[in-house]
This record gives structure tokens, sequence and C-alpha cells, in this order.
């Protein structure tokens, strides 16, 4: 999950123990040191990957604060009742055990790129060599009027998982019957093109079983959406007349809140709502803007080996990085982690490195057995990370596909987590 | 009339695991050619026709075997006292069939049991027959393209739990040549057409391009691979673990190579395969062959 | 995202399923029969009517379309491909400051979407655009 | 379908005499064709919204005639002429015989 500072020091129980004494480990001997500050898609990959092919000629810190690592792909499908929280949850004893990666749970504060020091809230410095930024996402303060973290009990963002996504979940079981779910989706570029959308889907299953007469509104500031013609027949076919979409003609993009009272100002009309989730604007997770590497809401990067266009010896990966055609999602992350680490591989101990090379698929389940898929091949250019190829499932498609599709993407979860947690 | 068919159809199955045996031979028996990777779509008939005529003379006779005992069901003795060679053979093989039937059914009203039935086996994409629950192993042979022919059922029978690791069949194996190739004549007479029998699965798995060897005999760069392979982990598992998305670790070089530029020629179809196939070169999918074949659990 | 229209209609070939799949497609003479029913038979002239809908529609079930024609004190757009042609008739009252409307529809699959207007002297004009039904949507 | 069905609108609050002004109106309802089979292949029977007016001051601003085949959740958006201060009356009528009206003062200064 990222590294929301705020959160952090509003709960007591985040940053506690540290499995080394990150101090010693750092000075201790003449191997070359990679920290990696972020444990998810992106951050986990590479600190595995690293460890893994350099088979122990490069020492591995991962800072996570978090034991127990909740992936946001996936925990859509747990509103909608088709995964329980823990399908979705992954521990890194394997990184630690199997790959020798030193994983440190504590929250990483401050960066010094000019000593190469990474710090924590622990208090302890960790050295490194080449320093791997995959922090994901933050919120920008004030996108959505009314809203704040501080909010986020009472109008979950559920956009990082984990206790918010079991907040928005306890919130719409209990919603009064024929109540009205009102969804405040983020401007462009956010994390998980689809997610909001798909996301939509699985409360619109949850809601159709439970309080059939309840309705789903969305607030969307833009004006097309990703997979939208897809989404937008299955809400027609599974989910007729439950869900309407504010696009920004009708004001959806002229929003505030009001968690108190519980209401939404849409454009000058006010809804009261028993379910708010709010999906604010994001940027990249704060540590990289404490690291200077930001520009903007993101962090520049060669496309090249993910570095840092501010430092060649930072590298930003996922949600994080201004990535160029990629979309922000875990799958685009774990791609990127695996060209970072080899090319981190390489300046560090001499070992080949081979040509950028990413690829992204994202699945969305809209219903019961109806997934649908997009997908795209990406090359380094000098500009950017652009798309070679793609594709995306069709309107219309036999069931038979659609099912097929879904069971393709549970396949997809459990490889991408053996390939990120070992 | 029957009798007339039950000649014929064998025959034309006969060929047919001919011509698929000779995807699997071309690559020894064509001559390491000297023309450039790029020539790799070269027909499917130009590689098949050089090895099939050799095949299928040593193949007749299996045939043979197949359509004689096909006319008249094995169940009767008299008929395999009729000393034909290749009927004692035959019946020879439906004596070792007792060590089988335990588990396994054959004829008009078998069933699956512990083991699937085995009509049709002979010929057939392993794991495919429907409703029996196969080891997981076994479904990734399948996957990957094994066809029971007589090389792969030798092999299979000699040591199951060698030949094909993570098997469910605890049968410790035939024990001499003889007893195998009997089996495997006796189960022919249960294979009406080994090829493609009523199965879909079957004809998926036959070769659908025919590469030219230049393309077949590059020699992967594991290390290359061990890179490249990163970008099909995110869905495979490295560890050979499949659901929802097939096993792709230990497959033979040549059916990696072949399965990939199926799905990059579009001849298998599948969005995600298609886009990953399209944009890997002759040399990367030998990399990846090649690393993959290697992989150790 | 990376997906432009171009690439759409090289990757489209849906069709829509939730509006009318399982209908027989409509003949030509349901929609002509339609449209007599609207001008009672009478001759129409072609153009005079503004009919804004996009040549490729990314989603059959909500196609947006503009109909306008000075001058016209109703306008009634037809899908020919539709199981049922008529799609909705706009009257246009006195204070109505054009004879303007915009709406989204659905599409069976692809075809030919006309729109006749009837002028204030009681002629009829006619306008047709051909739409192919596909999928698009963005990268990501 | 009665339940849960939320008509909404769009026009400006103040305009000059004789302005004319832009108006956009959505309304949720599911608009089943009446064309659609279900999962057991019966035929989902039709229910939609037939009919929406714009009215202004008792005028007619626009009257639409609708079929199966305008989308669920109906918008629509069209022109009208505002001569002086008064209200907007938007109605839609359902299949069902339900009417849903919403009221919109403009102030003409």
């Amino acid at each position: 999950m990222s590294l929301n500072r705020r959160s952090f020091l509003a709960s007591s129980a985040g940053a506690t123990a540290t499995l080394a004494a990150p101090a010693v480990w750092g000075a201790s001997h003449g191997r070359p040191r990679v920290v990696v500050i972020g444990g998810g898609a992106g951050g986990a990959t590479a600190a595995r990957y690293v460890a893994k092919d350099s088979d122990g000629a490069i020492d591995v810190a991962l800072v996570e604060p978090t034991r127990t690592y909740y992936t946001c792909f996936f925990s859509n499908l747990y509103l909608g009742g088709f995964k329980e929280v823990s399908d979705i949850g992954h521990s890194y004893g394997t990184l630690a055990s199997a790959h020798g990666v030193n994983v440190v749970h504590d929250w990483a504060v401050g960066v010094d790129r000019s000593a190469k020091t990474v710090t924590l809230a622990g208090g302890a410095t960790l050295d490194y060599d080449k320093l791997i930024l995959s922090p994901g996402i933050d919120f920008v303060d004030g996108s959505v009027p009314g809203w704040d973290v501080s909010a986020q009990n009472k109008m979950p963002h559920a956009y990082k998982a984990g206790s918010q996504t079991e907040l928005l979940k306890a919130q719409l079981m209990g919603m009064k019957e024929g109540g009205l779910f009102i969804m405040v989706a983020p401007p462009n570029p956010y994390r998980c093109p689809p997610g909001p959308y798909e996301r939509v889907s699985m409360v619109a299953h949850l809601l159709k079983n439970n309080n059939p007469t309840a309705k789903i509104l969305i607030a969307d500031p833009k004006e097309k959406f990703s997979k939208q013609a897809l989404f937008e027949e299955g809400w027609e076919k599974h989910y007729g007349g439950m869900i309407s979409r504010l696009g920004p003609d009708f004001g959806g993009g002229n929003i505030s809140v009001d968690p108190e009272a519980m209401t939404v100002d849409i454009d000058g009309q006010v809804e009261s709502a028993d379910v708010v989730n709010v999906i604010p604007a994001m940027k990249a997770g704060r540590i990289a803007e404490v690291a200077g590497v930001t520009d903007g809401n993101w962090a520049p990067v060669n496309a090249v080996d993910m570095s840092s266009k501010a430092d060649p010896d930072v590298h930003v990966l996922g949600d994080a990085s201004q990535q160029g055609d990629m979309p922000k999602s875990g799958f685009s992350a774990n791609s990127q982690a695996k060209v970072c680490a080899n090319a981190v591989r390489g300046a560090l101990t001499g070992s080949r490195v081979f040509p950028a090379r990413f690829s992204n698929t994202c699945w969305s389940l809209i219903a019961s057995n109806d997934g649908v898929k997009v997908g795209a091949t990406y090359e380094a250019t000098p500009e950017k990370i652009a798309k070679v190829d793609g594709f995306i499932s069709q309107t219309g498609e036999d069931a038979a596909l659609r099912k097929a599709t879904y069971e393709e993407s549970e396949g997809w979860y459990a490889g991408i987590a053996a390939d990120i947690f070992g | 009339m029957l009798r007339f068919f039950g000649v014929f159809i064998p025959s034309i199955g006969a060929v047919a695991v001919v011509l698929l045996s000779a995807y699997v031979f071309a690559n020894r028996l064509v001559e390491k050619a000297p023309e450039p990777a790029a020539a790799y779509m070269s027909g499917p008939t130009a590689v098949q026709q050089e090895v099939a005529p050799k095949e299928v003379t040593e193949s007749i006779g299996d045939a043979d075997v197949a359509a004689n005992e096909a006319a008249e069901p094995p169940s009767g003795i008299e008929e395999a006292t009729t000393t034909s060679p290749v009927s004692e053979r035959v019946a020879a093989g439906e004596k070792a069939f007792r060590k089988c039937r335990a588990c396994h059914q054959v004829g008009e009203d078998a069933k699956n049991r512990a083991g699937p039935t085995l009509n049709g086996v002979v010929g057939r994409v392993a794991a495919s027959v429907d409703g029996f629950n196969y080891s997981k192993a076994m479904k990734a042979a399948g996957m990957r393209g094994l066809i029971w022919n007589d090389e792969e059922l030798a092999g299979y029978l000699a040591k199951p739990r060698v030949y094909l690791r993570g098997t469910k069949m605890s049968f410790a194996g035939l024990k001499s040549e003889d007893e195998i190739a009997a089996t495997i004549a006796y189960l022919k007479t249960f294979s009406e057409s080994p090829v493609g029998a009523g199965d879909g699965d079957a004809s998926a798995a036959a070769p659908e391009v025919a590469l030219d060897s230049s393309v077949l005999d590059i020699e992967g760069d594991p290390e290359y691979g061990e890179y490249l392979s990163s970008e099909c982990t995110t869905c495979h598992q490295a560890d050979g673990d499949d659901e929802g998305i097939p096993s792709i670790v230990r497959w033979a070089e040549d059916r990696f190579v072949t399965v990939m530029h199926a799905y990059k020629l579009g001849v298998r179809e599948h969005p995600v395969m298609n886009m990953v196939a399209g944009r890997l070169g002759n040399e990367e999918i030998a990399a990846l062959a090649a690393y993959f074949a290697a992989l150790e659990d | 995202m990376p997906m432009t229209r171009r690439d759409v209609i090289v990757l489209a070939t849906g069709s829509v399923a939730a509006y009318g799949l399982n209908a027989v497609p409509a003949r030509a003479s349901a929609a002509d029969d339609a449209i007599a029913a609207f001008t009672g038979g009478a001759e129409f002239a072609d153009g005079g009517v503004v009919l804004d809908i996009p040549e490729i529609a990314e989603n059959g079930n909500a196609v947006p379309i503009s109909i306008s024609a000075d001058g016209a004190v109703a306008i009634m757009v037809f899908a020919t491909g539709n199981p049922l042609p008529g799609v909705a008739k706009f009257s246009f009252g006195p204070l109505a400051a054009s004879s303007f409307g915009s709406t989204r529809i659905r599409l069976a699959r692809s075809q030919d979407v006309i729109a006749v207007a009837k002028m204030e002297d009681g002629t009829f004009r006619k306008t047709s655009r051909s739409v192919k039904v596909t999928i698009g949507g963005c990268g990501g | 379908m009665a339940t849960g069905v939320q008509p909404r609108v769009k026009l400006p609050k103040t305009a000059s005499a004789g302005d004319t002004i832009t108006i956009r109106t959505l309304i949720n309802h599911k608009m089943e064709s009446g064309q659609r089979k279900d999962s057991d292949g019966n035929i989902v029977p039709r229910s939609i919204i037939n009919r929406f007016t714009a009215e202004f001051n008792g005028h007619s601003v626009i009257d639409v005639q609708m079929e199966p085949a305008i989308s669920s959740n109906p918008y629509f958006q069209f022109e009208s002429t505002v001569p002086e201060s008064g209200e907007f009356v938007f109605t839609w009528y359902d299949d069902d015989g339900d009417v849903y009206t919403l009221s919109r003062r403009i102030e003409v200064g």
C-alpha cells in the first residue's frame, strides 16, 4: 500500500518493529546495496527480482510499514462477495526466507539523495547505492471540497485496500433498503482506470442480491472512462435502472461533500446519500515528493530503466511514476519492476542488461462470470513508455468467453501474487 | 460394409498419427536447413512430405492390427487363436491389460473409474476424457500438447511416475518391452481413429504451424530467456501451478516454440497471447523455450 | 488512453447484445412503413436535415445523436436496422429556440439511421447516415 | 420502476429577456425494450418512459415521443427561448402510468 504519512501518524499500530538493525546492515560489508521503498506490486517485485537474480551479490532492503499487504486489484471482488478479504492479503515471509530480502517494517520519512541515505520513522538510516521508490498513490488535498483523510471513516475512499475496503463493504451491507450509494469518481490520471467502474459493478452485484431497490449514482469529472462500452453494456444487462452516471455535462466534476450530513452537492443540487465513496484526485506517494523526484503530481522517469529524470540512482515504479502510455495498475508496476531490477542489477554487478519491454492487462468483473479485459504492450522510447500493440474485449461476447475471461483473471491473480511475493 | 469401415477408418487414423509423428521427427529428419530464420513459414506439407512416406511404411502394420481387431471384438477369444502374429500380440496385450483393469475400462460400456476410460487413448491428447479428474501434471501435459502415440505410451507405461512426474496413476509400470508393445496394440483396438477421435481438444493440440528447422533449431539463450520470462510469470506461475492459466514450465522446447509461433501467427487465438507473442522474435521465442524447459521446481 | 479510434476500427467486430439480438433484423420495408406512417405517405426531399451521429458508434447501447432542421415543426428518427425502426419523435413548441434535439439511442447493429423533418409548410425532408456499431474505449 | 426514479435538469438560473438557453435533462430508468430475453429465454416485458415534455409558463418548448430505442437513463438536450421570468416544468411519462415532474424557476433580469 502507499505510504500515507498522515494515516501513519493517525494510527499507532503501524510503525513498530524492524526485522534488522539497518544501520549495522548498511555498513557491515562492501556488497552493493539496494533500498526499495513500498512493498506493493512494484516494490516487492523489484526487491524480489534484484535479490533472486543477483543471488546474494546485492543486499536488498524493502521498507514497508504493513506486515500484511492487501492488493487493490481484486479488492472490488471482495466488495462484490466473490473473494474473502484473506484472499487478497499477502505477507512478506517468502521474500525474506527464500530470497534474502531484508524486509523492514517501518515508514520511510526522508531521503537524502546527496548522502544516498533513507531515514525511517523509527530513527534508523539506510545507505543505498540504488534507491527504488514504489510508494503508490496519495490523494490531492482539496480535490473534493469537504473531504480530507479525516473524513475517510465516514466517506471511505477504499482506494488503498484493507480496512478501508472492509469499511466500505460494511457500510454497503448496512445500507437501508432502497438507499442511495454515491461514488465520487476521480479525474485522470489515477490508479487503475477501470477500477471505479468495476467497483460500481461489484457494488451493484452486492446490492442486487441484498437490497435490490437501492440505487447507485456516479459523479464523474471525466467525459469518458476505461472500458466504458463494456461496462455500460453490462450495467444495462445485469443491473438495468440501478446505476446512473453524471458526467461533466451534468456537473459530475463540480462536487463537494459534507461527511457529517452525508450529503453530496453535485453542481448545486444536494443529494442525501446512505453510502458515499469518495475517490479523490491522486498524486505520487508522499515519499517521492520528499525525495524531490516529482514534477507536479508524478515522478518523471526514463523509460529505458525507470530511473528518475532527477537522479540516475533513484528509480520510480508504478503508480507514482509518470509512466507515459501505461495505465497505473498493479500489472504495470510489476512489469516496470522487472525492467528496473534488470537494469539495477546490471549497473551494480555488471550482469547482462536486456532491452526494456513492458506489458499490461487489466481484467474487470462486471457480474458473476462476466469478465472483460484490456491489455497492451509497451516499449521504451527516449520520450516515454510508448504503446506498441493492444486489444480489448468486445461487446456482445458470449457467456462462455466471458466466463473464461473471469477464470483467466483468477489465474492471473494467483500468478502475479506469486511473482510479487515469491 | 461394416467390415470395410472397420479396416478403413483406422487406416485414416494411422495416417493422421503419422502426420503428427512427422512433425515430431521433422526436427531430426529434415536436413539442418541453411535457410535464414526468416523463412520459417515454409508450407506445412513441405516438411511433412519429406518424412511421411518413411513413417507410413513403419506404421501400416500397426494400422492393420487395429483394423483386423476392430472388426471383431477382442472378446472373441477364438479370434486370437487364428494365429496371425498381430492377433497374437493383441491377445498378449489383452492379458497384460488385466493389470490395468482395476482402474481402467475399455469397450462399449467403458466408464471412468479410478482411471479414465481408455477407448480411443492411442492418438488422443493427454487429459482429454471429459469428466475425469486428472492430476495437475497430466492436465499440464495435455495443455502443452502431449499426444499418446506409441512412443509416449511406451515411455509412460514403462515407468509412469518417472515419465510423468506428478501423475495420479499409482502403478509401477509394465516390465518388458514386449508386454508394453502388446498392451499398446490391444489399446489400439479400442482406438478407431486415433487422432482427433471426435474430440475437439485433439485437433487443437495438433501442430498448427509447420516451422522450418532453422527456427526450431535456434539455440535459445537461457539468460535472455530468464529475463523475457518475467513477462510471462506475471500470469503463468513459475512453479508450474495452474489456476485458470496453464502452466508453461518444462515443455519440450520444440513444442514451446511451435505453440508460441501459433499464437504469433494467430493460428491459436487468444488476445493476450497473440499480443505477447506478436512482438517476440524467433530468437526470443527460442530463449524462452530454453529457459522454461530447464526450469526446476 | 493508448487505444486510438483507428485501432478500434481494426479490432472491432462486435455486435450489440443487449438490444434486439434475438429479434429478426427489420426488413427495409418496416422502416419504410414507419416513415410512411409519419409522413402520411407524402413525398420528401433529400437533405435539409442535420443528423449528427458518429460514423463509428463505440457502444451500440448509447449512441449520441443530434438532429436539427431550420423551420421544422417535428423531426422523427428511425433506425432501419433495429427490430423496431422507430426511435423518437421530437415536436418543437412555440418556445423552442431552435428545431434541435439531442439524445442517446440504441442501435442493434451497424445500419442506416434516418431523420425525417416535417416542415412548417407541411413538406418533409430526409437525411440518412450510415453508422458502424463497434467498440472502443481506452486502454487500461 | 416507480421507486428511485429521479429526474435531473441542467439550465441556467438567470437569463436576459429573449435569450436562448440550453437545457439538458436526465432521468434514471432502465428503458426495458421489450425485445430482450432473460437468461431463461423469456421476453422481458417492455417498460419504458414513452414521452417527455418541457413547458415554460404553460407554453410548449419540446415534446418527445419515445420508443424503446432510446437508451436507458434517457438524456435530452434542447434549446429554449426565455421571454420572461417564470417556471419550466419538465414531465416524463412512464409506461406503468407514473408521471415524474420537475420544475425550475428562471429569473429574467
